[in-house]
């Protein structure tokens, strides 16, 4: 799919103008909501001082994505082999989602001190479920037709899993993979709650103590754009992989759907 | 040898094959035909396993199998190739799972694509090529899986009768010089007769067999032939009074 | 009965009783109006609210206040709930500190990042502590101490923190800000939005009575007083709330009116120690509720 | 798949019961980490006080997962309907969650007060977004010599949804609702944030501050335990919204896998 | 009448269909044969709009018409169930989405299926069937379009010779009671001659019309018929000949 920059930047341009005149004839003071024209001052402007916890931010969710995906690979491939062990995980899982950082925070302290690790794993936490879950659907949506060619053939789990149930499951994969990227942001920033010194999290607390709302949004502004550069390396890295979609979609099987 | 007995399955009550004995000897040719519907494809995925039997035993070359899993290739009559491989890759693939070097199963699969008609379609997805073309992918794949034993349903339902006539010498050859033993499925009665050592007519589900009727009829053999257009005749008349409504 | 909404600066704790004790006892009734209490997400929000005139009035602190006036938020005070810091540079009894000079080299931590670490900061500056490490642990005080993680934590009150400190087992020990070198200011006030003090003088003025009396009526009778207040907040910690009131007690304020001075004074300590950035004149904050 | 109870429950005694030794060992102490056995006593015995805030935040977290719904589906469809919508939209949605709630929280009480709204709609603004990412994955998915079927059956674009495209994407929809109801209970948290009075979130909050850690487990007991149930509704939901795939396991053309 | 001009189509640099008038009469019956993989469903793709066509017209009943998706019924070479719907439910599809009440369609579903010998096999899902009970419903579906022109692409191709004799039978009804044009794809010569008005020999891609033969054999046919059997000879000779290697 062409994406053009054009309509969303337009969007974005005509929410900006309500907003920035709703909140001129508002009256809704600047500390409680910015005008976006003062973000983008702050977001551009200070720069300098942004990017270096946006660096920051950026390398605790890198991390957190790597190890959530580490995780959660091998996870639904153990799920998907033995439903027991689904059986048994699942319900730790879902409850590992219902833990708020504040609760842990304490935990983390004790167990990993204020370095990255606990911001690294606050957000793998936070990123592994989705792409488990849905992993672990696509695994299991696949044809059992095809499950038996491939024990016919004499396939073992391993073989059938590379070469049938992994990429049948791609597409599901990336559906959580892309929730998974855009929930990485505020993963990071929850890990930043506690411990950091720097990252984006931190600024955020820091100013929304200092009531510097404009700064509070800048950093989201730059959350955001990350969120989103994820979300288009995946949608890059989703085309990539899937390419034989692209490559069969004017056939005769398929036919062109105006 | 391979020796079928007393096979049944039923599905949710009703019988679908129902006490099929079968003896398929060693480098043999057995064809089935029967009505639309009436058990050939379950039979198959009974015999290899991809089914659990009601009952039934098999026996291969003396000794007692649970199924031919491991035994037989087996085409299905979808053509089941993956939509992400070129057709070379769906080929290659019980080669790759056996751990065949792709330069070696590479050239076989060349080959086989030579013969089939494939050859310049190496890299075209399932998607991109005809039916008759995937089916032909299919039967190359089947051909891959290099076992003795071969079950084929339907193999060339979706070909021509050009192509046909030289797949079907393809599949003789695959009899005669590479002494496969080999389980058919078709519903073109020509095709029968041309290709079978023995012709099993089979009767609508249950599925029992109606008639075995051994073909000494020398190859290469011609549907002129009076002996051949005799068995025809009482085939299809057997087939047709078979018919219930 | 004119309705004012109040937004605390924390979930409600002993630190609110007064104001409990006006409303179970109907002071706020008398002076003509009905308070709704309300809890905030987080310290900053009931001074923003406060100032955008979407609540009436707002708990806050002193520094708070001079951050959101340095920023040219326009907030005025008008009454007090707590004259002295209760914020302290909190420790481990048993780490054995006397003076913040055995901090030298330590790892400090503090609750409330652009708040605390400059605070800290300027006590340092203050009272000579030396290359010693900032931490932010956030709420985890207790776990970041009791684990040896940081030696001491600026930002946890010495009348609340150190009780629930006791009830686990560990003992306290802290230094006090304005015994070191800090300007003593009001830890807890109430603020309310220009717009607003302007709108409802009147109900603002008798809700300060109201809170006054309230005061008055704790010092009078504090059994009493705290009986009002867990009738008031069922679900509050019987043995510790119990245990704060009583290290809280001496620090009600004993009037509502704000020592200008004082006030400018830590205005400018805050500036010279870089808490603002831009210099507060205090006089427009602390309006004279009885003059017309 | 039957679902054994044993299994979880067995794993569940076992790290309970190294939990608790670990507890005693350790000597972590309880404001930490408290032993499984204290967590057990206050969610038990403290029922009576508990059970009135989980009533609030599961309405909350139901609410939450309607609304999520009532945009979420609407909003794939749209955007599946009209690729340049997508375009337009999915850099909003993506920045939606890179949005902490203490930015938005003075945001949401201008607006709505301090009822069940701002809850709601925390909650839905967590869980919209899995459901939205994972129909939108599933509708794009579907094999185009269907589409190309209905379109010369004459099918407008809503019947080929209907009949075609819906329940093409169910597996899809079901792995994002199941994400979604896993993080509605953190959602629902997270909502009462926001001015709450009352809820498991404002009780772990509170409870948290006054160092009453055992208080913060129970309710993450409760709240898990809230999060299994909807969980476990999901599966039984798409069990029965999925018979069909039941119904035609054992087939000559499916086989069964041993 | 429906006349097609000058239809062409390449896939990436390969001409596929090449340059193919056709011309059906209102009310004819075409069969078009050919080699594997040679364009037929490709070409009936073009003709739907299924597939945009590098060039070429269409005329239906004098008009110019950019496709027949509206104007045809087509049955496609891959059956294209619905996995989740019944075998009744799916034949009923096109009239679902026509807006015809279940009462009204019904019926004419549960007559095509007692006609196709699915009659008990309604509830049945599609992968509970026999892949030649597939391709029936897939029939009924296509006939549930109640449109006047007719595109089979194989539409027997997994049937039995009875089951197929009776279908083809019905076929012809299609186009004697029901005044039905058809456009046939076929690999079966004699159902070839048994059925078509004008019979399309084509050739191997790019796919041209090699050779157009009117039938003039009066119904019912036989196989025996002389006349047929002379003309089966030509085809087969045409497309052997055809063949490349
Ligand atoms: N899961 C099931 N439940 C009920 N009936 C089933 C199921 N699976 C298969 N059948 C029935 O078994 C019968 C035989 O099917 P099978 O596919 O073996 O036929 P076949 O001989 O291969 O026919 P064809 O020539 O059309 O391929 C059919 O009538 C089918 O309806
Ligand atoms: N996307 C594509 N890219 C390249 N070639 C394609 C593509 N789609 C179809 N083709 C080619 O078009 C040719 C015609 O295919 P088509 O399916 O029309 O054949 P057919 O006549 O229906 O054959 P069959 O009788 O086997 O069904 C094939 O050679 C195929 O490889
Ligand atoms: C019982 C109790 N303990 C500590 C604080 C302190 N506190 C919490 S947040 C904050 C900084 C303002 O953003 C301060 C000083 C309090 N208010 N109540
Ligand atoms: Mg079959
Ligand atoms: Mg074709």
């Amino acid at each position: 799919m062409k994406r053009s920059w054009t309509i969303p930047a337009g969007i974005l341009l005509v929410m900006a103008g309500i907003w920035e005149a709703g909140s001129r004839l508002s009256g809704l003071p600047d500390f409680i909501l910015p005008p976006p024209s003062r973000i983008l001052q702050v977001a551009v402007g200070h720069a300098p001082q942004l990017l270096p916890h946006a660096g920051i931010t950026l390398v605790e969710i890198l991390a957190g994505i790597a190890l959530a995906l580490a995780v959660a690979v091998p996870l639904a491939v153990a799920m998907f082999a033995r439903p027991s062990l689904e059986n048994a995980l699942a319900p730790f899982l879902v409850a590992s989602q219902a833990i708020p950082v504040f609760a842990l925070a304490p935990l983390l302290v004790v167990w990993m001190g204020y370095g990255l690790a606990s911001k690294v794993l606050m957000a793998a936490v936070i990123i592994f479920f989705p792409i488990t879950v849905s992993l672990l659907e696509g695994f299991r949506s696949c044809d059992p037709a095809y499950r038996v060619l491939f024990r016919l053939m004499g396939a073992d789990f391993w073989q059938t899993l590379r070469r049938l149930y992994w990429p049948w499951a791609l597409p599901y994969f990336f559906a959580g993979l892309r929730v998974g990227v855009s929930v990485a942001t505020i993963g990071a920033v929850i890990g930043e709650w506690v411990g950091a010194q720097q990252g984006l999290g931190y600024l955020m607390i820091q100013s929304n103590a200092r009531l510097k709302t404009d700064w509070v949004f800048a950093a989201i502004l730059w959350l955001s754009l990350m969120g989103l550069a994820l979300w288009h390396t995946v949608g890059w890295l989703e085309r990539h992989c899937m390419s034989w979609k692209d490559r069969s979609t004017q056939t005769s099987q398929g036919g062109s759907i105006r | 040898m391979l020796i079928i007995e007393a096979i049944s399955k039923h599905f949710s009550g009703s019988p679908v094959v129902s006490d099929v004995d079968l003896t398929v000897p060693e480098n043999g040719f057995t064809v089935m035909i029967g009505p639309s519907g009436c058990g050939k494809s379950t039979f198959f995925d009974l015999l290899m396993g991809a089914l659990p039997m009601d009952a039934g035993s098999i026996r291969w070359r003396g000794a007692a199998v649970p199924d031919l899993s491991r035994l037989a290739a087996y085409m299905q009559q979808s053509d089941l190739l993956l939509p992400w491989l070129g057709l070379a890759d769906n080929a290659r693939l019980p080669a790759d799972i056996a751990g065949d070097p792709v330069a070696r199963s590479g050239g076989r699969v060349q080959r086989l694509f030579d013969r089939l008609g494939l050859a310049g379609f190496e890299a075209h997805l399932p998607s991109m090529v005809s039916g008759g073309m995937r089916q032909r992918c299919a039967l190359a794949r089947t051909l891959m899986f290099g076992r003795d034993l071969v079950l084929l349903d339907e193999p060339l339902s979706a070909l021509d009768a050009i192509t046909r006539r030289s797949l079907q010498q393809m599949l003789r050859l695959l009899q005669t010089d590479f002494k496969k033993t080999i389980l058919m499925v078709t519903h073109d009665i020509d095709e029968a007769l041309l290709l079978a050592d023995e012709l099993l007519v089979l009767s609508p589900p249950p599925m029992q067999v109606t008639a075995r009727m051994a073909l000494q009829v020398p190859q290469p053999r011609c549907m002129e032939n009076p002996q051949l257009v005799a068995i025809k005749h009482r085939v299809l008349a057997m087939l047709q009074e078979e018919r219930p409504s | 009965e004119a309705p004012l909404t109040l937004m605390l600066d924390w979930f409600p704790n002993v630190d609110h009783l007064p104001v409990y004790v006006a409303q179970q006892r109907g002071y706020f009734s008398e002076q003509g109006v009905s308070v709704k209490i309300l809890s905030p997400s987080d310290t900053a929000d009931a001074l923003k609210l406060a100032a955008a005139g979407k609540v009436d009035l707002a708990v806050s602190y002193e520094p708070q206040t001079v951050i959101a006036a340095s920023r040219g938020i326009d907030v005025r005070v008008v009454g007090r709930l707590i004259e002295h810091p209760l914020t302290t540079l909190l420790f481990l009894k048993s780490a054995g500190f006397t003076a913040p000079a055995d901090l030298n080299g330590r790892t400090i931590g503090y609750t409330v990042p652009g708040l605390m670490d400059v605070l800290m900061d300027a006590f340092a500056r203050v009272n000579g502590i030396k290359d010693y490490q900032l931490v932010n642990v956030g709420f985890s005080i207790v776990p970041a101490l009791s684990a040896g993680r940081v030696d001491a934590v600026m930002g946890p009150f010495k009348t609340y923190e150190t009780v629930t400190m006791a009830a686990e087992g560990l003992e306290a020990g802290f230094f006090e800000l304005e015994r070191w070198g800090i300007p003593d200011y009001d830890e807890l006030v109430f603020i309310c939005g220009a717009q607003t003090l302007a709108g409802k003088k009147k109900q603002v003025k008798g809700f300060v009575q109201a809170v006054a009396r309230g005061i008055d009526a704790v010092a009078a009778s504090p059994d009493e007083a705290l009986a009002d207040y867990f009738k008031a907040v069922p679900d509050a910690d019987r043995a510790v709330e119990t245990a704060a009131f009583g290290l809280t007690r001496p620090y009600y304020a004993s009037g509502q009116a704000c020592d200008p001075v004082r006030w400018q004074a830590f205005a400018d300590f805050a500036l010279k120690h870089g808490l603002i950035e831009k210099p507060v004149a205090v006089a427009p904050l602390l309006p004279d509720l009885n003059a017309d």
